[in-house]
């Protein structure tokens, strides 16, 4: 047997990532200024955001595939990445946790999710998504002397290691009916040998699909996502709200699409339920929340429920709806959370609702910001959370689920009702103390990436829309 | 003739004048711009008259107002032998009480407005007159409606000249209703609102029935009486007489122009106008004499009994211009038209010296209170003395004329309810010179009844409201001498002159009876007429003790009569009360609050519930947590398994 | 031979007491153990796929779970240990600061 | 053929599962932890029976030998005392028994439809050949380096994550 | 392209209109907010400027064709077919040119009344005359949603910020209310451009021939956001609730052009996209608005409340336009379009009176008032106009609206003429009823000594009061403007063959 130098190409980025990561965390040892350590991380990102561009192809055998779905989607993540780490680093101090580790682990985090959105293989999709999700659980604890984010941590990890559990036994099962763990290759034995209808095959593809909808948080596998986001520090709520999600999607379309391509009836039979209990109960949870982190919990829960249909859908606009739908949110999502984390300062927590009151008074621009992220989380034009979502519903309207789209924007009207709470408490109210916003440039231009990406995407989705659908034609 | 424009232009300008620069600039003045409008207008008009009188007429339009479809209307304008009367009788009331008004309203704050309004008024009439298609006509019927409201509420600071402004305006509304539908009918079926062709066509689809809201009727009937609704407001008529009396509350030259002598007989005119339509249907004519004698025979009981000046001639008036449409109820449009006419000069006479008396009196109107005024204002009491005598059909004057040619035309005309309206107008003509007089020596007559103070200030009025009462009362005697009767005509070589005058436009009723049973009708009103002032000198004259006995031995009827018949606490009953109770206690305490906004908030509410309830499922303790996500994994499971089994 | 369905019985046996543990244990140790067992129920069904499909996939993959395994607990433990820190306690059903 | 490895299978399963719920069920962890080191023994022995006998190894230096011990560590830490006096199980217990058990019986209901996959080209033959450990190792290094990379950084990641929760450390600044 | 005529005016008008506001907001936004003077005048200018602008519009239109005039089309959103493609007819310029000149009056009346957070409110008001002269311009579907919507949030902080004492509730609920309706019409629009191969083009879609189970569910999905909109029966209880606690500039966007935006829908989109089920649905639509006619009225006669019962006049008003619009006949539709005109200024009218008043007494209990006339001659002679206008009397534009749409709706169902007719009656009733409380009898202590208006608060009434003359004695000015488009759409709803509109079939095809 001769060892043969693989096509590395596809899995520069990666590789890339990785050294770098690992760069980072040297580099921690030797330096003081944790703001350094973070500019790093954003420099990691674009230099793998630009091997990025050559990245196209497949790689050890097909477990690996760079493709523009997952090219996309790794977009997404160093998007998140970069927004995240730039409202991470005053806020850090504020929480005086201010440790080299939290990028490196972030970094990791974002490695496993890229690694997810380009497995060919569910070997390589479960580590990646083991790799994802270890460094989150740790980054969720990361407040150790808080016992909210202990608690988010503990919750957090183990009931993602009995989602993993499920995960691994619907594999294995699959792996037992196919004799493979390829996507394509089980794809190719079920179609082959009739297998969609078998009850064994649909128990795997039901396990396999609850750790996904675990990942995404969609109910009735939402639990823990309320108490994670709330205990963890709020960067990474942010964080977890966009990255493991959007790493979700990009597993089950893929993995749904094209593994269990041939069981569509089956498995939108399941995540038909799944996804209208998810836009329902996210958004009505939300209602009566009061801390501002947990009813953007619910809120991400009912997002999830949206963006949900596309893979409905099934069809290559779907994904691609789904593709955007996860890069609006990212940019909505991370803005309203950058707020958030301004108004964290000294003993102030600011997560309560109760601490926006009059904010428009007392800061009118955060507030202003704030507003829009919120009009566009409730998909009012011209943001881009209306352009997603109007994707989303008609993807799944031209698939025929038009019903189910009379229900999501139904919930979606209603999800007005608590987003337009923020608005209200903000411009409505008077302020009841003066709050301290703790901004620095990092996270201002955080927001200003944010708002661009909110309104331009809500004004000229034309060039998103263009490149999800191209990276989708070669799915 | 060319320069027609200028009748209703000039007041027009005149209130725009008045309205934009009377505050700041005119002020006391304000009244010359008027006058010199109206005035110009009567000029106009008179030349205008000579015109008709040599035989032309016009029907021009001046520019297309409305344009849909096939719905075409204009502003246009119709000069013919009805409206050349009409415009004589508008303009000459109106000049003269315009010069009234200068002295009457002297030193008033709103001395402006006042005029303004006047001049409108005077502009919306005559737009009323000269229109040449109904929807122009409906704007000035709006119109005089308008100004009306404004004046009667002129003094709006008291709640009563408010309300009564409201009243006047709001049942005026409830005939319009029945107008405006008239004018929709007439537009379906004759695809036109022009006077011309939709009478040149009235004769041809004489027969024609027509379904409305489901029942099929007699297209012309149902026209007529539609129309007759807009009239019944407007001049007065049971059951919307209630607003007349209560217009009352405004200044009296605006009771004697727009409540006597020119408005409220714009119903009368409407009918006439109307004539090819009403001669269609016998059906409505009936229920045009029938309203209108019916109507004049319960304004005149009402009038016996009450003790305001004002009132009185109000309900006098209403009971005229019942006599009107009784008149043209049986076909005698001519004759409706030529009491208008007659009418509008006693009747502003007797108004104009009801605001002469007021003057006097300081503003008092109970004729309880006054007595021997004849001797303190000679002017007024003779003007309005002879007002009265012509209104009780004096022989000779002009109410005698007009009032002899109605009962004569009902009484030998070929109404099957002729003979029925001509008793009840008989009767009326006997309680009208009865309450007439009664009013007279009441206030005239006798020892003053007023406080110390009030005989201390009576006087004379002015020049400028004695002069207009002179002026009219020429009216008053020798207006009905264009129609004289051929009866006594012919003898001393006189023709009917309005009859042959108005002939083209409203036709000639022919009477089917002898020269003898015309002289015995004559004869009949006339005694009446005498019967009525004697009664009246009997009872309030000499034995002035009668009344109170009367009142007390008779006390129910009186308070009836007293009380108008309870007509205005009916509608209040019956319509004004149930209705803001509905919309109180049904509409907005009911389907508002308890169904609509029930369900709009409540969803809200309920969504709030169940969120509430629904976190509650969120524990907090973990393995709550894995075991709905273990409870989800085997329903799903099981589901499906059953599904694919 | 013993037939591939006994053990993927037993499997399914382990992986449901692995279940059951970890939704009734007040212990979160015990709770992490059970997740313990579910892997190796998991490991048990893979390996004897691999026996009877005559591939090897199934048992690299255990390979990984393992490895997976290994790092799981060290973190699983560590978030344990700090929680144990700031709250003195191991019970579930004392972890509810936050719920609604 | 005999019985003899469908009795051998008999002893080892039902083994596994009566340890299994010996795990599941003491009150003392380090009860627990015992019992579940005598599980792993026996299912590493099934792993032999399987012919995985470089699996069989690993189960039992890592599973028994790395990650029973860090349980025991951490288990020793903690109050053992009081630990004897709590109740073992939840209020809820009987729901999580009869979800758990239901789980069982649909999984064990679906298994009559099982169809096991293609059969691959590792025979018991090749691999008793050239022996488990070899052939796994070729394979792993090979048509599965990426996944092995990935696993290395899963394995640091465990080791930073040790290190930031649990070790002792003043908040910065 | 016989459906649309190029802008020849050598500049792209239409985006100039929607834009210059923007830019305004763009540059108010970068003002120091502590110069509320220089904040109020770029405001005023902008305001103004815009106005001017769309002035030319009025001049250079063609009356003599149906088609779309001063168009302007670019690419937007490739992918999706979407076009940034403007355009206007008979039926949609005279509420662009109201737009902008309400904008203009929403300034003046606001220049002393707003007292905290100065720029924003006047953002706010740019940002919604943006949104509402593109929601009139725009010819391509998804753009006339996304300013749709977009309207939705400046309104809900112009009522919600700068409201009365119950602000957050009216606020929530004008959103609320009509984010549902337009939800569900996004479902509907969506599976229009399905249907029709993925096109969003109005003319386009207008043409189209859908089947008939197709059109009844659109109908109903328009229905939701239009009839909420308007608002007809029974979807009415925001807008009492939005007009009252809205300031003085926000209850006049509302009245004046935001409640026609549902009316114009029915126009632009309902009607001549789906053709039968409109015919099929005049029933019910007509008899809906006759009981907005009526229910609107008679609760106006319990109202103690100024904005409210305006607000509640409104729908009964609106209710006039609904049942021209479905009279489907050319008087009815002209009548309905004019009317929607005449109720904006009219309406428009009454509460910026009322702003008026409200800024010296700060109360909105008619029992507050009383004598007002006595005091403020000049404001009670303006009002009275608004007043008569609002009852339809002639030569005031109420009544051309009116008498055209009672006409056209006598002619499409007696009863509903009827019935509705009776509406000028109640009308008459508590619009003078209102009158008197307020204006006359004896002066109200609470009254006594306010000044009359100025120069400012009258040159923001006076344009209406011109109107209101304009349109009434010299309609065809504006009816000139819609005779084309009107017949056109007209054509297109009846052709298609004859149908009976039988209501007891339509009624059951609804039970089912």
């Amino acid at each position: 047997m001769q060892l043969m130098m693989p096509n590395l190409q596809p899995v520069m980025p990666e590789i890339t990532m990785t050294v770098l990561a690992l760069l980072v965390l040297v580099a921690d040892l030797v330096i003081k200024r944790k703001e350094t350590i973070g500019l790093l991380s954003i420099i990691t990102a674009a230099i793998v955001a630009y091997f990025l561009t050559t990245a196209k192809g497949t790689a050890f055998n097909g477990m690996f595939l760079s493709d523009g779905y997952s090219i996309f989607f790794k977009l997404i993540f160093l998007m998140n990445l970069i927004l995240t780490v730039l409202i991470s680093v005053k806020y850090l101090s504020v929480e005086r946790v201010n440790f080299g580790e939290y990028y490196s682990l972030i970094l990791f985090s974002t490695l496993g999710m890229m690694v997810m959105a380009s497995a060919g293989d569910l070997i390589v999709l479960y580590l990646g998504l083991e790799l994802m999700a270890l460094s989150t659980y740790i980054l969720a604890g990361f407040l150790r002397y808080d016992m909210k984010s202990n608690e988010a941590a503990l919750k957090y990890f183990l009931l993602g290691a009995f989602a993993s559990a499920f995960l691994l036994y619907g594999t294995a099962l699959v792996y037992g009916m196919t004799g493979t763990t390829d996507l394509k290759e089980i794809a190719g034995y079920i179609a082959l040998n009739g297998l969609a209808q078998n009850p064994m095959l649909i128990l795997a593809m039901i396990f396999v699909a609850v750790a996904f909808s675990f990942k995404i948080a969609a109910v009735p596998f939402h639990m823990w996502a309320p108490d994670a986001y709330e205990g963890a520090p709020t960067s990474i709520t942010a964080y977890m709200s966009v990255g493991p999600k959007a790493a979700g999607f990009a597993v089950i379309g893929r993995v749904f699409l094209v593994a269990f391509g041939g069981m569509k009836v089956e498995w939108s039979a399941v995540l038909i339920p799944i996804a209208i209990l998810t836009m329902g109960l996210g958004n009505i949870v939300a209602i009566s929340q009061t801390n501002i982190k947990r009813m953007l919990a619910y809120s991400s829960i009912a997002h999830a429920g949206y963006a949900l249909l596309g893979i409905i859908a099934g069809t290559p606009d779907g994904l691609a709806s789904v593709m955007v739908y996860m890069l609006v949110y990212a940019f909505m999502n991370i803005g309203a959370f950058a707020v958030i984390i301004m108004l964290r300062s000294g003993d102030f927590k600011g997560d309560s609702l109760s601490d926006y009151e009059g904010l428009a008074k007392t800061h009118p621009l955060a507030a202003g910001l704030m507003l829009v992220f919120m009009f566009s989380l409730t998909g009012i034009p011209p943001t881009a959370g209306f352009m997603g979502k109007f994707y989303l519903f008609m993807s799944a309207i031209q698939a025929g689920y038009t019903w189910v789209v009379l229900i999501a924007v139904i919930f979606s009207a209603i999800s007005a009702y608590f987003y337009l709470r923020v608005v209200m408490l903000m411009y409505m109210k008077e302020p009841k103390e003066t709050v301290a916003l703790s901004s620095s440039p990092a996270i201002g231009l955080a927001l200003a990436v944010a708002l661009v990406g909110v309104l331009a995407i809500g004004v000229v989705p034309s060039f998103f829309v263009n490149f999800a659908k191209a990276a989708v034609a070669g799915f | 003739m060319e320069n027609y424009l200028l009748i209703p232009f000039l007041p027009f300008a005149a209130f725009l004048i008045n309205i934009l620069f009377g505050r700041a600039v005119l002020k006391e003045k304000a009244h010359w711009v008027s006058i010199l409008a109206v005035a110009g207008s009567w000029v106009v008009a008179v030349m205008t008259l000579r015109d008709v009188l040599a035989g032309k007429t016009l029907n021009e339009n001046v520019y297309t107002w409305i344009l849909a479809g096939d719905f075409k209307v204009s502003v246009g304008f119709l000069i013919d032998q009805l409206t050349a009367i009409m415009l004589i009788v508008v303009t000459t009331c109106s000049t003269l009480i315009h010069i009234y008004s200068v002295g009457y309203m002297h030193g008033d704050n709103g001395y402006y407005r006042f005029f303004s309004y006047l001049s409108l008024f005077t502009f919306c009439m005559l737009m009323l007159v000269m229109a040449n298609n109904f929807l122009q006509l409906y704007f000035g019927w709006e119109g005089v409606g308008l100004c009306s409201y404004f004046l009667i509420g002129y003094y709006f600071d008291k709640k009563s000249a408010s309300d009564a402004g409201k009243k006047a305006f709001i049942v005026n509304r409830f005939g319009d209703f029945g107008f405006g539908l008239g004018i929709f009918v007439i537009f379906l079926n004759f695809g036109t609102t022009y006077y011309a062709p939709v009478f040149a066509q009235a004769g041809s689809l004489a027969a024609k029935s027509y379904n409305f809201l489901g029942f099929d009727v007699h297209l012309m009937t149902l026209i007529s009486l539609l129309l007759f609704c807009g009239s019944i407001g407007k001049s007065a008529q049971m059951p919307l007489h209630v607003w007349l009396p209560d217009a009352m509350e405004g200044p009296t030259p605006v009771s004697a122009l727009i409540h006597a002598a020119t408005m409220v007989t714009a119903g009368v005119f409407l009918v006439a106008r109307c004539n090819p339509i009403f001669s269609q249907s016998e059906t409505a004519l009936v229920v045009v004499a029938l309203t209108g004698a019916i109507t004049s025979l319960f304004a005149a009981t009402i009038a016996l009994v009450q003790n305001d000046l004002k009132r009185i001639i109000a309900y006098s008036t209403v009971s005229q211009l019942g006599y009107m449409f009784l008149a043209c109820g049986v076909g005698a449009y001519t004759a409706g038209v030529f009491h208008l006419y007659t009418h509008a000069f006693f009747k502003a006479l007797l108004f104009l010296c009801a605001g002469s008396v007021m003057h006097a009196m300081g503003g008092e109107l109970d004729i309880q209170k006054m007595g021997g005024l004849r001797k303190y204002m000679p002017v007024t009491y003779v003007t309005m003395l002879i007002a009265s005598l012509s209104i009780a059909g004096f022989p000779g004057l002009a109410g005698f004329f007009s009032k002899d040619e109605i009962l004569w035309m009902a009484y030998s005309g070929s109404s099957p309810v002729g003979k029925i309206v001509w008793a009840s107008g008989t009767l009326v003509a006997f309680l009208t010179a009865f309450y007439s007089f009664r009013l007279i020596f009441l206030t005239f007559h006798g020892k003053f009844r007023g406080t110390h103070e009030q005989e201390h200030h009576l006087h004379e009025s002015p020049k400028a409201m004695t002069i207009p009462l002179m002026l009219l009362c020429v009216g008053a005697v020798a207006a009905g001498w264009v129609g004289i009767p051929a009866l006594i005509g012919e003898n001393i070589g006189i023709h009917n002159g309005i009859a042959e005058f108005m002939k083209p436009v409203l036709g000639h009723a022919e009477g089917h009876g002898t020269h003898g049973e015309e002289l015995i009708v004559m004869a009949v009103s006339v005694v009446v007429g005498f019967a009525g002032i004697g009664l009246a000198w009997f009872m309030y004259m000499l034995r002035p003790d009668i009344p109170g006995k009367l009142t007390a031995q008779f006390s129910g009827v009186h308070k009836v009569l007293y009380n108008k018949y309870y007509v205005d606490e009916l509608y209040s009953a019956v319509i004004i009360r149930p209705t803001i109770w509905t919309a109180k206690n049904i509409l907005i305490g009911v389907t508002d609050a308890k169904v609509i906004e029930a369900i709009v908030n409540g969803v809200p509410a309920a969504i709030g519930g169940v969120s509430r309830q629904l976190r509650k499922i969120q524990t907090g303790l973990m393995h709550h947590y894995a075991t709905i996500m273990a409870m989800g994994i085997f329903i799903i499971a099981a589901l499906m398994l059953m599904r694919s089994w | 031979m013993v037939p591939l369905n006994w053990y993927l019985l037993l499997s399914a046996a382990v992986f449901s007491i692995g279940v059951f543990g970890f939704l009734t244990r007040r212990n979160i140790i015990i709770m992490f153990m059970s997740i313990e067992l579910m892997l190796n129920a998991v490991n048990i069904s893979l390996v004897a796929f691999s026996h009877y499909l005559q591939d090897l996939r199934g048992q690299i993959l255990v390979f990984f779970i393992i490895t997976v395994a290994a790092a799981e607990a060290s973190i699983g433990l560590a978030i344990i240990i700090a929680l144990f820190r700031n709250k003195n306690t191991v019970h579930v059903d004392e972890m509810h600061e936050m719920k609604g | 053929m005999s019985m003899l490895p469908q009795m051998f299978f008999g002893y080892f399963a039902s083994a596994i599962v009566v340890l299994s719920l010996l795990v599941i069920t003491r009150k003392n962890p380090v009860h627990s932890v015992m019992w579940m080191l005598l599980l792993f023994f026996h299912i590493a022995s099934m792993y032999l029976f399987l012919n995985a006998e470089f699996i069989a190894a690993i189960q039992v230096i890592v599973y028994a030998g790395a990650i029973l011990v860090l349980f025991l560590f951490v288990v020793l830490l903690l109050n053992l005392k009081e630990e004897l006096q709590a109740d073992r199980f939840i209020g809820t217990w009987p729901a999580g028994l009869l979800v758990s058990a239901a789980i069982f019986v649909s999984l064990a209901a679906a298994l009559q439809k099982f169809v096991p996959g293609p059969k691959g080209n590792f025979t018991i033959d090749l691999i008793q050949r050239v022996t488990h450990t070899k052939v796994l190792g070729q394979v792993l290094y090979t048509e599965y380096l990426f996944p092995f990379e990935i696993a290395s950084l899963v394995l640091l990641i465990a080791v930073i994550g040790a290190i930031v929760l649990a070790k002792k450390r003043m908040r910065s600044h | 392209m016989e459906q649309v005529m190029t802008n020849t005016m050598g500049f792209p008008i239409l985006s100039s209109l929607i834009f210059l506001p923007v830019i305004g907001a763009v540059v108010l936004l970068l003002l120091n907010r502590t110069n509320e003077n220089l904040i109020k005048w770029v405001a005023l200018l902008f305001s103004v400027g815009t106005f001017l602008v769309s002035l030319p519009l009025f001049s250079t239109f063609d009356k003599t064709t149906h088609a779309m005039q001063f168009v302007e089309r670019h690419a937007w959103i490739p992918s999706w077919n979407i076009n940034y493609y403007l355009g206007l007819d008979g039926i949609s310029i005279l509420f662009v040119l109201l737009s902008t000149l309400v904008a203009i009056l929403c300034v003046l009346i606001s220049w002393n009344s707003v007292k905290m957070k100065v720029k924003e409110f006047f953002i706010s008001i740019l940002i919604v005359e943006s949104a509402m002269i593109g929601v009139f311009c725009s010819l391509d579907f998804f753009l006339f949603y996304i300013f749709w919507e977009a309207m939705l949030i400046p309104m809900y902080l112009l009522i919600g910020v700068w409201g009365g004492p119950n602000r957050v509730y009216a606020a929530v609920k004008f959103f609320l209310y009509t984010l549902v309706g337009s939800v569900l019409m996004l479902v509907g629009i969506i599976t229009l451009y399905l249907y029709a191969g993925r096109t969003f083009d109005i003319l386009a879609l207008s043409k189209l021939i859908l089947p008939y189970d197709m059109q009844f569910w659109l109908f109903w999905a328009f229905f939701a956001a239009f009839a909420v909109k308007v608002p007809m029966f029974p979807v009415h209880t925001w807008l009492p609730d939005a007009h009252t606690e809205a300031p003085t500039a926000g209850s006049v966007i509302l009245a004046a052009i935001l409640i026609k935006m549902g009316a114009y829908g029915f126009l632009r989109f309902s009607l001549p996209m789906l053709p039968e089920a409109s015919r099929a649905m005049t029933p019910v639509m007509i008899g809906l608005s006759v009981i907005a006619i009526i229910y609107g009225g008679v609760i106006c006669l319990a109202q103690t409340d100024l904005k409210r019962l305006i607000a509640y006049s409104s729908v009964s008003h609106m209710g006039f336009v609904t049942l021209g619009i479905f009279a489907l006949n050319v008087q009815g539709m002209e009548g309905g379009i004019l009317q929607m005109l005449n109720h904006g200024i009219v309406t428009g009218g009454l509460f910026l009176g009322v702003g008026a008043i409200y800024d010296r007494t700060h109360t909105r209990q008619i029992a507050d008032y009383g004598g007002v006339a006595s005091v403020m001659p000049v404001y009670a002679s303006i009002f009275i106009v608004f007043t008569l206008a609002s009852i339809g009397l002639p030569a005031t534009n109420g009544f051309v609206g009116e008498f055209l749409i009672l006409l056209g709706g006598f002619k499409a169902s007696q009863w509903a003429g009827v019935l509705s007719a009776t509406g000028i009656i109640i009308g008459a009733g508590y619009m003078l009823w209102l009158y008197q409380r307020v204006f006359f009898m004896e002066t109200n202590q609470k009254v006594a000594g306010l000044s009359d208006i100025g120069a400012r608060e009258l040159a923001a009434l006076l344009p209406m009061v011109v109107l209101i003359f304009w349109i009434g004695v010299y309609p065809t000015a504006f009816l000139g403007f819609m005779h084309e488009s009107v017949r056109h759409l007209l054509e297109r709803v009846s052709d298609g063959g004859v149908h009976g509109v039988s209501v007891a079939h339509n009624v059951l095809e609804i039970l089912k």
